[in-house]
């Protein structure tokens, strides 16, 4: 069991009502940062939320640190460990900054508030504002904040960058592998090619609901042929 | 009946001293602007700089606290949005608030009725309706054509992303306004909206806001750069990009 | 041939506390007569209505065109009876006979050839009192707290008609809106110059009256409706009795009625209902008195019901028999019954309930309050205003 | 016609059923599901919950029995050609100033809104004499004849009323797929969405309730009918909350739903006294409706649809793989 | 004049009582966009109960935590039982509701019958004083009344806005899903919710028993009085609450005094005007 990855899951298989979203995904998380590639569509946010349980597959195991996830309720899994990004930020209006982030606050743990200030200075700047008044990419840094205050053993993030500055989207490339040294697991779906080969070490490409390829992100970056054929990459 | 634009009028849009408020905190700030006919303009800035709520401001989604607006010499700062809409003014959403309970079809074929006016015909549109020609043909431009009759509430992210632009190319803009178009689609569908936005007739006017540097750059002719509300530096892209500033607030060390 | 008895009755919302005991009266005058008139089975058939016209009138049909009932006890309230008494002009062949509703209109005006009422109407059931309060207890003038409907106007008119004739003067009517439940602003309102205040309300909004009068400090003596000092309020739970005390009212239901035929009456309630009310309440007594007449009625033509009925409805029309108020009940040509009506106070009995008692008694009250009919017609209709004597 | 079938059974019913269940079970439930069907078009299409509902359809009734022939000494009397337009006009009108009213309002505030509109109507028709004569109400109101045949009688009411229904059914249906069906569907998922689309928001929702009161109206008219009378009580909190809950037990996503709801709360309403201690009737109801909500998300209508497409072999079935 | 003063001290009075009948109907529809439908029946309950302990023991605050307590627990199980099962979908929750104030409703006339309640206060709170300046008597128990919706209303307020649990069920109210995800058991903390509003409307009951007096029909009228104070007030919104109890409690006693007929129509008229105005009601925010 030791030797066990922290995330194995096997023949995943997802379905919304009569259509098969997901086909036998099987993938392993272990220390090194696990980016996730794949084009609109193809299965990769259904992917996060059956990690978390938001979206019940029907067949395949999910197992965190040899704990089998099937049949827990979302809480259990969070508890677990699991901090979560979800695409599209999902940031709760009516609480303040503030509120976010003193709701996750824990006693004890790596990441606290002030450290998530220091990191994200734009955050302090706006901490009185509810959840639906603050700009895409504040709300993409607090759903990051949020989902670090949980002091996770394995970090999901679903398009973390999307909507933010160049400036910031570099920031955030730095916390990923800063959060990675810092022995968190990481599973980042990304669209922004650039982005996810310096923030992972290894990447899987998803196409039509199945992993078809997994290899470290330095390969994937000179591998222009299969970037063109399961990325549908033009040169650019 | 709508007023009819005057669509020759050298600037298509004219933004003077525009400002907008939230409590006491100034989200834009004294911005002016002006956008001619067939212009392709950036508006690049920080998260939180303004950016959106300046386009908030322009389509009507939000009212001014200050300043004036102008569609084609006309002043429309009082007008209501859905005035503006008809005047050749489109927009894209960040945050894609479609409509969950419709097909890909329904929506499109609505935006098509909203522009042209025909929204309040009260029996149902036959199958060899213009109109659901125009809608296909979005679907097509936008890249959901394979999606035409699958409701929006079951469309992924990047796939509701699309969906939004094929309703802001509904039936011949003026001025279009896309607030991160790029964002969320695949690096496979970047190249496609630049594509698609370069092939735009070159009388639309185009103002982006993205954060995607390839695209904004590509795709543009003039860039305002926007910082804490106010206009920070506007000029050709190659200008914006030499700025220290720019690099300083919004680029950062790197090169995008 | 068995027969069926469809009883309607309120028994949900406010209320359920009189329906209930409507249906208990009825069901009494079935066990007393041994569930069988001539060998004929009699089975009781309850429907419940909110105390709406509209599902008074559905639960009718249901009885009638799906049950099958050969005649109808019902209803409680005043506008389910208007309701019923156009209803049973579409059902010739089916006899209606009323449970405690006493709307005047019911039967004064437009009357139905098939329905019943023998319990007499909102107003008889005030007479007396008005001559009492005037002459004997000395109030010259009166204000009126009344909820804002058909049945407390049939009562003001009943209590008015006498006051008024006799000298005394109602300076103010307060009209307040059904279902209000804060009488407070109400009770600073009165007049300081009356005498004595008239109650016509039920159920908790009298309790909640006369609690706020007297802790808002006001000492004018109480005149109560029939419903006020109705044993379904006596009951109630709560320090508020011992304000209603002394009171006086006008009601055909003494509940603490010295008479032998009231004390057996109230004696086999007692035994078959042991969670009824500590005596009838004027409902169970008005259904009671409905039920009783069919029985007696029924017993006269030998069970038999052909013909449309026809006979059995002579029977009744024609009835004579003694009520547990030991008085003759008997119909006018409208078919509402002729009553002895009382004046009572309440008191308080020696196991610390509250009862009412007689006072005085008024026999043989018609629909007319013993006026000339033409001269009572042309009273015209009850409504806010009409009587009036400021 | 799919539906053929199904409208050769309904027209047979006459033949099949006695009056009572004709009249007060058939010819009740479809009444009462066109009213219903009111709000369920509302509440599918626009996403708003109106209470308001039993206010419209009271205004289509007391119309009737105020130009028509009845027992109290209101109204005057009109021709029936002219007080069922009128009645009609009326509702619709009632409908569109309710959306007016409360075109700014969504949610659970729309609920608010509706429900205070037709409480303080209800109170207004309970305390008012002149037009509504008061708690009281109307009575001895009669149904039109038509070559001496009373349309109260129960195969005329039950045949008029199942016309009416069909009607409804196949307006609602064209009116949803026309672009101002679309527009009012959208306005139900983003309102703010829908001006970007150049289209004004008050007029489709004012349009949407109009319709809702046209419609209820007609359940009205037919009711008053049925009931030959119409009082407060027709239009108070009981006949509001009865709209819901038959709209909820037949289920939102298919306009059919407000007549399966219609059919089951009339036999749930009739027969639970015939079920249970005569005492205790209200506990039963209670628990069959907290049934049906609990057991059918979608409604009976939803339960039904499920049923049938379990049956049906079909690709809703997902494979399994391992 | 006096009359108006009073009338007006009146409208305040009644506002107070709204309030309190209200408070528990807020917290949960505020916190968890619940409309509790069985709120009444939760009112009504701990009314009766709070006779039977008050009248057992002769402690009126024994009752009031008694009939507080149970309505907590019967509130819980509503939750917890139901509507818990279909959190999120309104309006099944809404009609669940209306389902288990009807069967409550039933077996509350059954067990307590048709008659009226009315539970005896206490010495100090019983009869009634004379106001100073106006020189009329008033009862006691009215005035305390304001002491209770005052201290009800800050404690509310306290914890909705000012704490982390409050924090927390706002949060799962926007988007329950995430919140899970995140870790919270949110079930749970609804559960507790409920608990707490049913305890307030337990309250609430026994002091309305006490004030004014309680019958079948009662769980009604407050049901109805409380969601037009919350939705005038503003949804979520304590301020709001307190607000929306002023105009109902007054619009109602100056319709008492000054135009009977039609005062009803213009309480609900009122609401209609407030809404059509402010749809979010008078202090709730607007929506989204
Ligand atoms: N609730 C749903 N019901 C039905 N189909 C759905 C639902 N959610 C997603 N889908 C479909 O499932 C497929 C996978 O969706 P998913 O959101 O996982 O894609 P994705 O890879 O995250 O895409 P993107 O990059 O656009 O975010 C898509 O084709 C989408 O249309
Ligand atoms: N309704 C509001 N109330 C209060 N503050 C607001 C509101 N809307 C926006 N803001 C604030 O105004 C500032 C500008 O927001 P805006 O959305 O325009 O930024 P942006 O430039 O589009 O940023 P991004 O690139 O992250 O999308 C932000 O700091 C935001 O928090
Ligand atoms: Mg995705
Ligand atoms: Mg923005």
């Amino acid at each position: 069991m030791a030797s066990d990855p922290l995330l194995r899951i096997t023949g995943l298989n997802l379905s919304y009502g009569s259509s098969h979203v997901l086909h036998d995904v099987t993938l392993d998380v272990d220390a090194r940062p696990l980016g996730i590639l794949g084009r609109n569509g193809m299965g990769k946010t259904s992917l996060c939320n059956a990690i978390l349980g938001l979206a019940p597959h029907f067949s395949g195991s999910i197992r965190l640190g040899g704990i089998e996830l099937t049949g827990l309720t979302p809480e259990r899994r969070a508890r677990l460990g699991i901090g979560y990004v979800p695409q599209g930020r999902r940031i709760f209006r009516s609480l303040s900054v503030e509120e976010h982030l003193a709701i996750m606050a824990q006693k004890d743990g790596d990441w606290n508030v002030e450290r998530v200030y220091e990191t994200f200075p734009r955050l302090k700047e706006r901490r009185r504002n509810l959840g639906d008044r603050l700009s895409g990419g504040e709300q993409q840094m607090l759903a990051i904040a949020r989902a670090l205050l949980l002091n996770p053993r394995l970090l999901v993030l679903d398009e973390p960058t999307e909507g933010l500055a160049p400036a910031i989207v570099s920031d955030v490339v730095a916390l990923v592998r800063q959060v990675a040294r810092e022995g968190i697991a990481v599973l980042m779906v990304e669209q922004n090619l650039h982005a996810a080969l310096s923030a992972v070490e290894d990447v899987a490409i998803m196409v039509g609901g199945q992993i078809v390829e997994r290899m470290p992100a330095r390969a994937l970056a000179e591998d222009t042929a299969t970037q063109k054929r399961h990325l549908a990459l033009e040169l650019a | 009946m709508p007023v009819r634009p005057d669509h020759t009028h050298p600037n298509a849009l004219e933004v003077r001293g525009i400002g907008r408020r939230f409590g006491g905190f100034w989200a834009v700030q004294d911005v002016s602007l002006t956008v001619r006919p067939g212009e392709r303009r950036a508006i690049l800035g920080p998260n939180g700089a303004g950016k959106t709520s300046l386009f908030n401001v322009l389509t009507g989604d939000l009212a001014p606290s200050a300043g004036t607006i102008c569609l084609f010499g006309q002043d429309v700062t009082r007008t209501p949005i859905h005035k503006r809409i008809r005047r050749g003014l489109r927009r894209t959403y960040q945050h894609a608030h479609l409509f969950d309970g419709l097909t890909v079809r329904d929506t499109l074929l609505l935006a098509v009725a909203g522009v042209q006016g025909s929204w309040a015909q009260i029996w149902p549109v036959r199958q060899s309706d213009a109109r659901r020609a125009e809608a296909e043909r979005l679907a097509e431009v936008a890249g959901v054509e394979g999606l035409l009759d699958r409701e929006v509430a079951n469309l992924s992210h990047g796939q509701r992303r699309q969906l939004e632009i094929g309703i802001a190319l509904a039936e011949n803009p003026q001025i279009l306004l896309l607030d991160e178009p790029a964002a969320g689609l695949s690096p496979a569908e970047r190249p496609k909206l630049s594509a698609l936005l370069k092939a735009l007739p070159t009388d639309v006017a185009v103002v982006l806001i993205e954060h995607d540097m390839e695209i904004a750059l590509q795709t543009s002719e003039s860039v305002s750069v926007l910082y804490n509300g106010r206009m920070l530096a506007e000029g050709t892209p190659e200008a914006i990009m030499q700025n220290e500033k720019v690099h300083q607030v919004y680029i950062g060390g790197a090169h995008g | 041939e068995d027969i069926k008895i469809g009883v309607i009755s309120v028994l949900e919302g406010a209320f359920a506390g009189p329906g209930m005991d409507g249906v208990r009266g009825a069901k009494l005058a079935v066990m007393e007569a041994g569930g069988e008139v001539n060998g004929n089975e009699i089975e009781v058939i309850t429907m419940s209505s909110d105390a709406s016209p509209d599902s008074a009138v559905n639960a009718a049909r249901k009885l009638i065109e799906q049950d099958g009932v050969d005649f109808i006890v019902g209803p409680l309230s005043g506008s389910e009876g208007l309701a019923l008494r156009d209803l049973s002009k579409s059902y010739p062949e089916v006899t209606f006979l009323n449970g405690s509703s006493a709307s005047q209109d019911t039967t004064l005006r437009d009357a139905s050839a098939n329905f019943f009422r023998f319990g007499g109407d909102g107003a008889q059931w005030m007479v007396g009192v008005g001559d009492y309060a005037y002459n004997e207890l000395g109030y010259e003038s009166v204000a009126i707290v009344a909820e804002d409907y058909s049945f407390p106007y049939t009562q003001v008119l009943g209590f008015m008609a006498e006051y008024c004739e006799a000298g005394g003067r109602v300076p103010e009517k307060f009209w307040t809106p059904i279902g209000n439940k804060d009488y407070s602003s109400v009770v600073y309102s009165i007049p300081q110059d009356v005498d004595a205040i008239f109650v016509v309300l039920g159920g908790a909004d009298a309790v909640n009256f006369l609690t706020q009068y007297a802790q808002a400090g006001g000492d004018k003596p109480i005149i109560g409706s029939s419903v006020t000092i109705d044993q379904s309020v006596l009951d109630s739970h709560g320090p508020f009795k011992n304000l209603l005390i002394g009171a006086p009212s006008g009601t055909p239901t003494v509940s603490n009625f010295d008479g032998a035929e009231w004390k057996a009456f109230t004696a086999s309630y007692n035994e078959a209902f042991p969670d009824g009310f500590s005596a009838p309440s004027i409902f169970g007594h008005h259904y009671y008195m409905s039920a009783k007449a069919a029985m007696l009625a029924l017993e006269e033509v030998g069970g038999d019901l052909s013909d449309g009925q026809e006979a059995f409805r002579e029977a009744l029309a024609k009835l004579e028999f003694t009520t547990p108020t030991g008085g003759t009940m008997r119909l006018d040509e409208n078919r509402n019954g002729i009553v002895d009506n009382f004046v009572t106070e309440v008191f308080e009995r020696e196991d610390g309930t509250l009862g009412n008692r007689v006072v005085k008694v008024v026999r043989d009250v018609d629909q007319y309050l013993g006026m000339d009919k033409e001269e009572f017609l042309a009273m015209g209709p009850v409504s806010r205003d009409n009587p009036s004597c400021p | 016609m799919k539906y053929a079938p199904l409208l050769i059974g309904l027209l047979s019913l006459p033949f099949l059923l006695n009056d009572f269940w004709l009249t007060q079970v058939a010819t009740r439930a479809l009444i009462l599901g066109i009213t219903a069907l009111s709000l369920s078009f509302l509440a599918t299409y626009l996403g708003v919950v109106s209470f308001a509902q039993a206010m419209m359809a009271g205004v289509g009734g007391y119309t009737i029995a105020f130009f028509g022939p009845n027992t109290v000494e209101v109204g005057r009397e009109l021709p029936f050609w002219l007080s069922i337009p009128l009645a009609l006009a009326l509702a619709t009108l009632t409908g569109a100033l309710t959306g007016l009213i409360a075109r700014r309002s969504r949610g659970i505030y729309a609920i608010m809104i509706t429900l205070a509109i037709g409480v303080a109507f209800f109170y207004f028709t309970r305390q008012n004499y002149s037009l509504f004569n008061g708690w009281t109400g109307f009575s001895g109101v009669r149904a039109p004849e038509v070559m001496g045949i009373s349309l109260r009688a129960p195969a005329p009411l039950y045949l008029t009323s199942l016309a009416v229904s069909v009607m409804a059914l196949a307006l609602v249906a064209g009116f949803v797929r026309a672009p101002l069906g679309l527009t009012i569907q959208a306005l139900r998922d983003s309102p703010g969405r829908v001006r970007a689309l150049g289209i004004p928001t008050t007029l489709p929702i004012v349009a949407a309730f109009a319709f809702s009161g046209f419609l209820a109206g007609a359940g009205g008219i037919l009711n008053v009918w049925y009931n030959e009378r119409i009082s407060s009580f027709s239009v108070g909190l009981g006949p509001i909350i009865d709209i819901l809950i038959i709209c909820v037990i037949g289920g939102l996503r298919h306009p059919a739903g407000a007549f399966i709801g219609a059919i089951a709360f009339v036999l749930l309403e009739t027969f639970a006294v015939d079920l249970i201690d005569r005492d205790r009737f209200n506990t039963l109801i209670g628990l069959v409706l907290l049934a049906i909500v609990m057991l059918a998300p979608h409604g009976l209508q939803g339960l039904a649809a499920g049923l049938v497409s379990r049956l049906r072999p079909g690709p809703a079935t997902a494979k399994t793989t391992t | 004049m006096t009359l108006f003063f009073i009338v007006t001290l009146n409208g305040l009075t009644l506002a107070a009582l709204y309030f309190l009948a209200a408070s528990g109907f807020s917290l949960i529809f505020g916190l968890m966009r619940t409309i509790n439908m069985a709120h009444g029946a939760l009112l009504l309950l701990g009314g009766y109960v709070g006779f039977s302990v008050t009248e057992a023991t002769g402690l009126w605050g024994l009752g009031v935590l008694g009939g507080g307590l149970v309505a907590a627990f019967a509130g819980a199980l509503v939750q917890f039982g139901v509507l818990g099962w279909m959190q999120g979908d309104e309006l099944r929750q809404t009609l669940a509701s209306i389902a288990i104030s009807i069967i409550m409703a039933d077996l509350m006339l059954w067990y307590w019958g048709g008659i009226t309640y009315q539970v005896e206060l206490p010495e100090m709170l019983a009869g009634g004083q004379r106001l100073p300046l106006l020189g009329v008597g008033y009862a006691s128990i009215r005035l305390a009344l304001m002491g209770f919706a005052l201290v009800t209303g800050v404690a509310l307020w306290l914890l909705i806005q000012k704490t982390r649990f409050g924090a927390v069920i706002r949060a799962g109210v926007d988007d329950q899903a995430m919140l899970r995800a995140l870790g919270f058991p949110i079930e749970r903390i609804f559960i507790g919710v409920f608990a707490l509003g049913g305890m307030l409307a337990g309250m609430a009951g026994v002091v309305a028993a006490s004030a004014l007096s309680i019958a079948p029909g009662t769980d009604l009228q407050f049901l109805l009085s409380s969601l037009v104070v919350v939705i005038v007030g503003g949804m979520g919104s304590v301020g709001g609450a307190a607000l929306g109890a002023l105009l109902v409690g007054l619009a109602e006693q100056y319709g008492l005094a000054y135009a009977p007929t039609y005062g009803a129509v213009f309480t609900f008229a009122i609401m209609v005007l407030v809404l059509a105005v402010r749809p979010q009601g008078l202090m709730g925010k607007a929506e989204a």
